[in-house]
């Protein structure tokens, strides 16, 4: 019998499927391409998704919170070395998933709601719904799926559903590309993440995380630490693909070819956050290595993405790039191991860059998809709404107090700090240098764009007349409308825009603007204890099985140097957490990392206030009061403008090395196919038949000449012959006779003699 | 002496008189013109040699010789009928039964 | 019942040879009926079939019943060779696991054919006469349990097949045609001497007589000591399982030996690829887990690393090669090439993980390729070419086409909830837990991102962007601005045609279902691989010596 | 009978034959030498008889007379070439025909004469053979007798078919 909210969350699964499937058959019967449908459907699925929110959340306050139920889905049979062996497939729902659930769902009846204004009059307008409805089913897979094969298999439909998105103006040839791009890089990204889960089965001979935690804890990964840490890294490939991270961050940018709603949906709220909603997954089983690359990955991705941002002139494209790097910033709490700050800015993230990317799209539809912010200015009072919701969302982006950014991101910030500090400080300190620097700049460009877009005198005519956006009526059906009134864009619109605004202040998030970890979303998500032994207790971790935590927690206490830290930790925690009931943790490297984040946490807020502080002041040093001319600045410094400009070279350097070279590499092989195997097998027919004509030469010479040769005597006897043959039967009768004679006489010699 | 011999009819009587046909028959077959004459010359030949198998057979006491003799009249039946057809299209090819200007097979 | 699902093609071939040439509705509708009797035979098969009974091996005591389902055994020529002994060869029909699977995809595949072979105008007759003839040597392939039966289907698949390809191919048909007979001709005549040289190492224990029954082969108990491919000559062991590998390795093709596909493919008709890809590649495969392996598996488990290599080699070989291809047809078929290297690699995991994929990935490969080369064949009657940059846009025109195509090429690049993503993914399961193809797994994967590449690179040419300047196809905009294309001399409809949706709906449905859940095959074949995998293994092996 | 008559009628039938037999071969007109034909028929006949074959001398008269020469005559009428066939053959003139003829004759007779001495055998056949000729046909010859028959129908069919009007070559004369 299956738990109440376990059936809603199949349902809640299934809905947006049934609307894809009516869809993608229907859209063109039934009337307004059959919108209705899929907003409906989405809106029943919020509905059950805010009820489970409601009954897990607010009902039972509990971080242990966990309801699972699974099937069998294959079924081997009873296997020679194993024994039986099934694969299950099935649902966990604790407080993260419900969390999801009702984030996603939000998002994504509000993008469809948005969408049946933007998409108006397109070809395809109903089957970009039914695209939008796979989608959102596959989000909810990942976030239901409690193995790791299922969450493999919706990884990659996500992957196709974004493919589908992005290329949903396929007859343009550069959305063709971007879609090829972005499904085959998370291609790449899913190897990595599908060899993490191999070396995970190959021990353990089960996909499900609860087996496989448990396995690890009892010490039955019989490969080397090294293996594991591998499995580690490997997976978290998945999310440097799903979540854009550096070196596979390309895509995102290009996925912007899509429409605006998709990029608000896909690569600001759900898709690019399944990375790191996996990552929180297979949290525990990360050894410390493992945590180090990501850390380091995560900094990286957001000051080298922060950098790009800076100089884009797309509007979305430097939402993109603001994107990339917040998801940075994700990965990077995730990787010092201040999970739940991690999840949080997740969380608040999705909200408010969503509802920058709806404001943007707002602001292209206004603009009739004109997406360069040098010919935009002057909108704030044209559209009011727009203007106030979008600048709250840039300051939640920037990080300012009172905002639920600011509350997310600095936990992170804290934990960074924490881990360098942990870690004996020297390289780890980049770690939180990036975080802080991506932090100025973020402020920097997000001050940048509203100012751009919104205030100065309009630009429009300033645009050259030739680029004039032809490829935007390529992809828009109707036709070109020149540069008509500027107006506020419609309620179905609006709305979306407003309630990710509202759910972008702190107070949804934490009663202390300052402090997020006395909110509800930091007591129910906790970092949960990690399962794998740290470094430092590895050997003793290997050699004692099946440890309570209690005992586990007794050695690491006698023999770590951390023995006074530990303690401390838990008081801290204790004191930090609301209700005081805090987790313990066992492992010492994890509880003093929880330890130094609570002691880091002023310095971070101190310092992320002064660098949100210099970046909104550079901004406005540099685009109001116009005392630093930007283009002159850009001059001086060409050679940095220009690599920031073009991304790094990220793209150029993969095209000349990886793209280039598989193509080259593949033509290789034809030829050598077409040419060498082939080659050899045709040659093998060729020698026989050079072999066939050498005996024709000989029959032809030497057979053939005898034959010719007995012909010429014959001939030649015949010639004298001939004279005789008469063709007449008599004649040869009379020489018959003849020939009788002869005999008689020969008769008669004998006779004689 | 001779008279004797003369009259005790022998094996010598029978195989002269054979000996005589064959020889008309052969002429007739090697000088006239005509298919049916020569065929008729043929029909002379088989009859002599069925005098011989029927003398020795009778003088010898066997009866392979009558038996041979026989078969040789089945064949010649066949043979004349044959030849006659073949005579018949001869005919019809060259409007003639001279085998002389039958002699397309000449080179 | 096998005899009938296997005979009824000749029957109905016999029922063509009497109706007059003229008549092609006639002989279609006939062979139509054929196939379709074969299919509902299929099924009752199916549902009569008890997947507890694992097959590959006779059930203890010597005797196939229990172990083998719907056996029929007679004896078929037996004559005495005087010192060698009575001669006695058997027709001997029987399924287990991998049976039934590969009969119900023939009996699929071939009804897929013969709709397809609708269009075909030249010399009607002979052609289905040759089909039918096709069809019952691959059903019999898969039914026999006697060495020499087996061989005999085996051999009898290649002429019609030879006929088919160089009389109703493309233009460079007779090269094509000639290649894959001498090819498969190479493969089975070492076949033969490896079969005779069996016959005489073996003894059944039923009768004591020496035997042709695979199911007494499959058993190391009844190799006869000191002959010679008995358990003791360990070289002419050796030598026959390379042999008889070349032999079916040139069948599936693998990597030296597979340049015969891509011409066959290219050259022959549309069905003729269909059935190649579908069934006939799947024999070698099929042959080497029916005969190659179980009955040399000291062998086998000495030369895991080498056949898995040689998989990695396919899989990643074939994908670049499609990646270079201009022709649609040879890129679909060095992506079978591709595809059939995950089957080897599972072949060399040796364990039931690997197994079951390879298997599985044979059923899906034989159903998802099908659907391939329907679909090239689908905008060759149009346009009467398959290079593939000469097209784009095509998706503006032919959204259904189009639909089926994306739901074809997704499934073949495996994507989750299409029937070819849980193949490759058990195969690689299968060849990571394996410690000896672990290595290999781990290069293989490339294969997937090579495979969803030169996939979607065709992909975005012929059916996204904007129509190509040099188009096959000519573009015009009616007065209500809509853009209607027509292919220059096609007088049918320019989306796809019922007889077309007919062929296709079935196999996207299949492909779909069996991608969410694939129990209803893969339950079929659990105890049979399970059983092969314990033949296979060495305890097995060391237990005889 | 005593063995005088026996030799004279002997001596008769000879002659019949043989004079005959050359008006065939001598006579200028092909329907004479056909019913000169007849009478060496008839005269070998009686010969038989005096090989005591009397079921041969039968068989002759009706194969030869009733079947053969009717057939020939049929010849005869069919190519109506009665009048105007010319003895004179220009393969080889009479006269050395004659002379060959006689060689051949003279050869075979001066063979037979110095080959041995044909003295009759121990016993020879007396009566009539024909009860013996039964039982050799369903016997011994068996087969050749069978074979024989199946020439005989063979050749018959064949000669129908041989003589069948033509029309192709009607046409083409």
């Amino acid at each position: 019998m299956m738990h109440s909210l376990i059936q809603l969350s199949i349902a809640v699964l299934l809905l947006p499927l049934l609307s894809f499937v009516v869809l993608i058959f229907f859209n063109r019967r039934l009337p307004r391409g059959g919108d209705f449908v899929g907003v409906g459907l989405l809106g029943t699925t919020l509905a059950i998704a805010l009820y489970i929110f409601w009954t897990v959340i607010v009902q039972h306050y509990d971080p242990a919170f966990r309801l699972a139920w699974d099937f069998t889905w294959l079924d081997f049979g009873n296997v020679p070395g194993v024994g039986p062996l099934q694969v299950k497939m099935g649902i966990v729902i604790d407080n993260l998933t419900a969390i999801m659930l009702a984030m996603v769902s939000l998002i994504s009846f509000l993008v469809h709601l948005y969408s049946t204004g933007y998409m108006k009059g397109e070809t395809y307008y109903g089957r970009f719904f039914a695209y939008l409805g796979i989608f959102t089913f596959s989000m909810f897979g990942i976030v239901l799926s409690d193995n790791l094969f299922s969450i493999y298999m919706f990884w990659e439909l996500v992957g196709l559903s974004s493919y589908l998105l992005i290329g949903f103006y396929f007859h343009k040839d550069s959305a063709a590309d971007a879609q090829k791009k972005a499904f085959l890089t998370n291609r790449v990204g899913d190897i990595g993440m599908w060899l993490g889960i191999l070396i995970l089965y190959s021990q353990f001979h089960t996909f499900g995380y609860q087996e496989i935690f448990a396995h690890i804890k009892n010490g039955d990964f019989h490969m080397s630490q090294a293996w594991l840490t591998a499995a580690g890294v490997l997976l978290f490939m998945g999310c440097v693909g799903k979540s854009a991270q550096f070196p596979l961050h390309v895509w995102l940018p290009d996925a912007m070819e899509g429409p605006t709603p998709v990029s608000a949906l896909i690569h600001a709220a759900t898709m690019v956050a399944a990375g790191v909603y996996f990552m929180a997954r297979i949290f525990v089983l990360l050894t410390p290595e493992a945590q180090h690359v990501i850390a380091f990955i995560g900094a990286f991705t957001a000051f080298m993405s922060a950098t790009i941002a800076i100089t884009q002139h797309d509007i979305k494209r430097v939402l993109a790039y603001s994107t990339v790097s917040q998801l940075g910033y994700m990965v990077l709490g995730l990787g010092v191991g201040s999970y739940s700050a991690a999840l949080f800015h997740l969380l608040t993230h999705a909200f408010f860059k969503a509802c920058l990317f709806l404001g943007s799209g707002a602001i292209i539809h206004a603009m009739h998809h004109e997406q360069d912010m040098r010919w935009m200015g002057g909108l704030y009072k044209k559209m009011p709404w727009t203007f106030v919701t979008f600048s709250i969302a840039t300051l939640a982006l920037a990080g300012l107090p009172l905002t639920s950014g600011f509350l997310s991101k600095d936990a992170i910030l804290a934990g960074a700090l924490g881990f360098a500090q942990v870690e004996g400080g020297g390289i780890f300190y980049l770690v939180p240098v990036f975080g802080f620097a991506a932090a100025v700049m973020t402020a920097f460009y997000m001050g940048r764009q509203v100012w751009l877009v919104f205030f100065g005198e309009s630009r429009t005519h300033l645009k050259p007349a030739e680029e004039h956006g032809h490829d935007a009526h390529a992809a828009h059906g109707h036709d070109d409308h020149g540069h008509h009134e500027v107006h506020e864009v419609s309620w179905n619109m609006r709305l979306p825009l407003v309630i990710l605004a509202t759910l972008s202040v702190f107070i949804v998030f934490s009663p202390d603007p300052l402090d997020g970890g006395k909110g509800w979303f930091m007591h129910l998500v906790q970092t949960p204890a990690t399962v794998v032994a740290s470094t430092e207790a590895a050997h003793e971790g290997a050699k004692l099985h099946a440890p309570e935590a209690g005992k586990l927690l007794a050695e690491a206490h006698t023999d770590t140097q951390h023995v006074e830290a530990a303690p401390a930790a838990h008081a801290e925690a204790a004191s930090n957490e609301g209700e005081g009931h805090g987790p313990v943790y066992a492992d010492p490297r994890q509880a003093e990392i929880v330890h130094m984040t609570h002691a880091n946490h002023w310095n971070a807020i101190k310092l992320s206030s002064l660098m949100l502080i210099a970046g909104i002041g550079m901004a406005l040093i540099v685009y109001v009061f116009r005392i630093i001319d930007p283009d002159k600045t850009a001059q001086a410094i060409r050679p940095l403008y220009l690599y920031s400009f073009n991304k790094w070279y990220w793209d150029e350097i993969y095209d000349a090395t990886i793209i280039k070279g598989s193509m080259l590499i593949s033509k290789i092989l034809a030829w050598f196919d077409a040419n060498i195997v082939d080659g050899l097998v045709n040659g093998v027919a060729t020698v026989f038949r050079k072999f066939a004509f050498f005996n024709g030469g000989v029959d032809k010479y030497v057979v053939d000449g005898l034959v010719n040769f007995t012909a010429f005597t014959v001939q030649t006897t015949g010639a004298v012959f001939r004279k005789i043959q008469t063709g007449k039967v008599q004649t040869y009768l009379v020489m018959v006779v003849f020939a009788v004679l002869g005999w008689f006489a020969l008769y008669f010699a004998h006779l004689v003699k | 002496m001779l008279t004797e011999q003369l009259l005790s009819i022998g094996v010598n009587h029978f195989l002269t008189i054979s000996v005589i046909l064959f020889g008309l028959g052969m002429f007739a077959v090697m000088t006239r013109k005509n298919a049916i004459v020569i065929l008729m010359g043929v029909e002379l030949i088989l009859n002599a040699a069925n005098i011989n198998f029927l003398t020795f057979s009778k003088y010898n006491g066997g009866m392979e010789g009558v038996m041979f003799s026989l078969f040789v009249i089945v064949l010649a039946a066949a043979e004349a009928a044959i030849a006659l057809a073949i005579v018949i299209n001869i005919f019809k090819t060259f409007k003639t039964v001279d085998v002389s200007s039958v002699d397309t097979m000449k080179e | 019942m096998l005899s009938l699902i296997v005979f009824l093609p000749i029957i109905a071939g016999l029922v063509i040879l009497a109706v007059p040439s003229s008549q092609k509705q006639i002989i279609r509708i006939v062979s139509l009926l054929a196939a379709l009797a074969q299919g509902v035979l299929a099924v009752l098969i199916w549902r009569q079939y008890d997947p507890t009974m694992a097959g590959i091996v006779a059930a203890p005591g010597g005797s196939p019943v229990g172990s083998f389902q719907m056996i029929e055994r007679i004896s078929w020529i037996s004559l005495d060779l005087g010192s060698f002994g009575p001669l006695n060869i058997e027709y001997f029909l029987g399924v287990d696991g991998l049976s039934i699977t590969m009969v119900l995809l023939t009996a699929l595949i071939s009804i897929i054919g013969v709709l397809s072979s609708w269009p075909i105008q030249k010399q009607v007759k002979g052609y289905f006469i040759l089909y039918n003839l096709l069809s019952t040597a691959m059903m019999g392939c898969f039914v026999a349990l006697d060495f020499f039966l087996f061989y005999v289907f085996w051999e009898l698949m290649l002429l019609p097949m030879y006929f088919l390809i160089g009389i109703w191919g493309g233009p460079n048909r007779e090269y094509a045609a000639i290649k894959f007979f001498l090819y498969t001709l190479f493969g089975s005549v070492f076949m033969l001497l490896v079969m005779i040289g069996l016959y005489f190492s073996v003894t059944d224990p039923l009768t004591g007589h020496h035997t042709f029954s695979l199911v007494a082969m499959a058993d190391q108990a009844n190799y006869i000591k000191g002959a010679i491919l008995g358990p003791d000559s360990v070289t002419w062991r050796y030598v026959a399982f390379i042999v008889l590998f070349v032999g079916f390795a040139i069948k599936v093709p693998m990597f030296p030996f597979h340049t015969w596909l891509p011409d066959a493919h290219v050259e022959a008709p549309t069905p003729i690829s269909v059935i190649l890809a579908g069934v006939l590649l799947k024999l070698g495969t099929y042959g080497m887990m029916r005969i190659n392996f179980p009955l040399f598996p000291e062998v086998y488990q000495a030369g895991l690393y080498v056949i898995g290599v040689f998989g990695a080699i396919n899989i990643i070989y074939g994908a670049f090669c499609a990646l270079a291809q201009q022709d649609l047809k040879k890129m679909v078929a060095y992506s079978s090439i591709s595809h059939m290297g995950y089957v080897l690699l599972g072949l060399a995991a040796a364990n039931t993980e690997g197994m079951i994929g390879a298997l599985y990935q044979m059923f899906n490969h034989g159903t998802i390729t099908a659907m391939l080369f329907l679909l090239v064949g689908v905008i060759y009657d149009r346009a009467h070419s398959r290079q593939i940059d000469k097209f784009g846009g095509l998706a503006s025109y032919m959204p259904v086409y189009t639909g089926i195509v994306i739901v074809a090429w997704f499934a073949s690049l495996g994507l989750p909830g299409l029937s070819g993503f849980i193949s490759e993914a058990l195969v690689f399961v299968g060849a990571f837990t394996a410690p000896v193809t672990r290595p290999i797994a781990m290069v293989s994967v490339l294969g997937i991102v090579f495979g969803a590449a030169y996939l979607l690179w065709s992909l975005q040419r012929m059916f996204l962007g904007k129509r190509k300047p040099d188009a096959l196809y000519d573009l015009e905009v009616d007065a209500d601005g809509h853009e209607h294309i027509h292919f220059h001399d096609w007088k049918g409809k320019l989306d796809l045609d019922a007889r077309e949706l007919t062929m296709l709906i079935p196999l996207v449905i299949i492909v779909i279902a069996l991608g969410i859940y694939p129990m209803p095959v893969m339950g079929l074949l659990t105890a049979s691989i399970n059983k092969l995998v314990q033949v296979l293994a060495p305890v097995a092996m060391s237990a005889v010596h | 009978m005593n063995q005088l008559t026996i030799a004279i009628i002997f001596y008769i039938f000879a002659a019949v034959t043989v004079l005959s037999a050359a008006f065939v071969v001598f006579s200028k007109n092909v329907i004479y030498s056909a019913f000169s034909l007849l009478f060496t028929f008839f005269g070998v006949a009686a010969l038989y008889v005096f090989l005591s074959a009397d079921f041969i001398a039968v068989t002759q008269v009706v194969v030869y007379v009733g079947g053969i020469l009717v057939l020939l005559l049929f010849g005869v009428m069919f190519t109506n070439t009665i009048m105007s066939t010319e003895l004179k053959a220009d393969v080889l003139n009479v006269v050395p025909g004659i002379l060959l003829t006689l060689l051949l004759i003279v050869g075979m007779l001066f063979t037979f004469y110095t080959t041995g001495n044909w003295m009759p055998g121990p016993v020879q056949l007396n009566g009539s053979v024909v009860e013996s000729i039964g039982l050799e046909t369903m016997s011994r010859y068996m087969l050749p007798f069978e074979m024989v028959s199946i020439v005989l129908l063979v050749a018959l069919l064949g000669a129908a078919y041989l003589a069948r009007y033509d029309k192709a070559n009607k046409k083409e004369h």
